[in-house]
């Protein structure tokens, strides 16, 4: 499942719809709402695109990590402190390759997928500047 | 012929999030987004710089494709186009 | 959480406890019994010392990656194929923190507590031998 | 004096889980090991090389704590010690 939502999802019923033949490793990122004294987060998308771009992260990975399985849920809309925001969840034949893949991921949504996210505080709201400036990663 | 120009984030805070435009066969990208950004003189300054050009960080996409600052200028846009103007992204 | 039990765990419900104050992110490892022509994994364990063996993990994971939360449960008994072998539930501010803090955890488990696996086959079974030959990391 | 010792893995299948034994003061780990072992010729050349020491990857434990194969000639055990033998681990 690759999909960008409002909905949250069950990361346990998840892990076990993971576990393809051959699975040794089940690797999970779930990032989460940080309370950097905010009331909320909002979340916005590029939809149409941010998906493609999630889909091809996740052919990029499964192929170069050689994955069994990949789930990516990106939520949007107005999420709480402690709410999930973008749950991965990779399995693998072997630990070194769920984590890598996991990492691949995370690291390449950052880099490059279009979402935004607002941080709602008592006085109004500032958008998170993203970690890469031009939306590419960082060669240096 | 008709193009559909889409900001996200902050640009969509200033200009909105979806502008449906007329324009003429043979319109660049850059002039086009020009056009419509000195509507909003707020919008503009957060898009362009002093001498016109597009910020160093915008992001430019056409029908989804990413589109070079240094060749929007030279980029035509053509009937049913989605034409997509956005900050860096921080998803994730 | 740190423990060594026969029991599963809801994975799902450990990762909504994990998020303690200031989390952003966790990272889940999952480790299942993979189908290696195998009829089943049994799992044994010096459970006085491989607990106390987790613990000291577990805060040496906390102090030099700064996490916010740490389980770690160890099944051992019999288990089938895709069942629940190890499961790491970490949480921290960022995400480099929480990779890094649950990758540690495995690799120290699997270098240094006292448990043991025996592969179950149709005609026997065999103990899998450890990935450090002497019970203590590697340095070369 | 009474010691306990217990095996794993695939020295348990070979000595049995727990073994109780009586004694003698200054008594050394390697000597009791070594005469609890030559009761099962299969679980002592499982433990021991052709010269009597213990195999390298063997690993030995005193009331949780490692001990040196190196050192474990010379180490005594004492009255209610827990002492552990075995293989190589292999959890995860």
């Amino acid at each position: 499942m690759i999909v960008i939502q409002t909905d949250d999802v069950d990361i346990g019923a998840l892990i076990i719809a993971a576990k393809k033949h051959g699975t040794g490793a089940v690797v999970v990122f779930d990032g989460v709402v940080r309370d950097d004294d905010i009331t909320e987060m909002e979340l916005e998308a590029y939809e149409d695109v941010a998906t493609q771009e999630l889909d091809k992260i996740a052919k990029n990975a499964t192929e170069q990590f050689r994955l069994l399985h990949v789930d990516i849920i990106h939520r949007i809309g107005r999420l709480a402190v402690g709410e999930n925001i973008l749950m991965i969840i990779v399995a693998a034949g072997h630990r070194e390759e769920a984590y890598a893949g996991s990492r691949f991921i995370i690291e390449a949504i950052k880099a490059g997928v279009p979402i935004w996210k607002k941080e709602l505080t008592k006085d109004g709201g500032r958008w998170v500047p993203g970690e890469h400036g031009h939306g590419k990663p960082k060669t240096s | 012929m008709t193009v559909k120009i889409r900001f996200f984030a902050r640009f969509r805070e200033l200009f909105g999030a979806d502008i449906m435009t007329d324009v003429v066969t043979g319109t660049m990208f850059t002039s086009l987004i020009t056009t419509i950004a000195k509507k909003n003189p707020e919008g503009y300054a957060a898009i362009f710089d002093e001498k016109g050009a597009f910020r160093e960080f915008v992001i430019l996409m056409k029908n989804g494709k990413r589109i070079d600052i240094a060749d929007a200028a030279k980029t035509p846009v053509a009937d049913g186009d989605e034409i997509a103007v956005f900050p860096p992204v921080a998803g994730g």
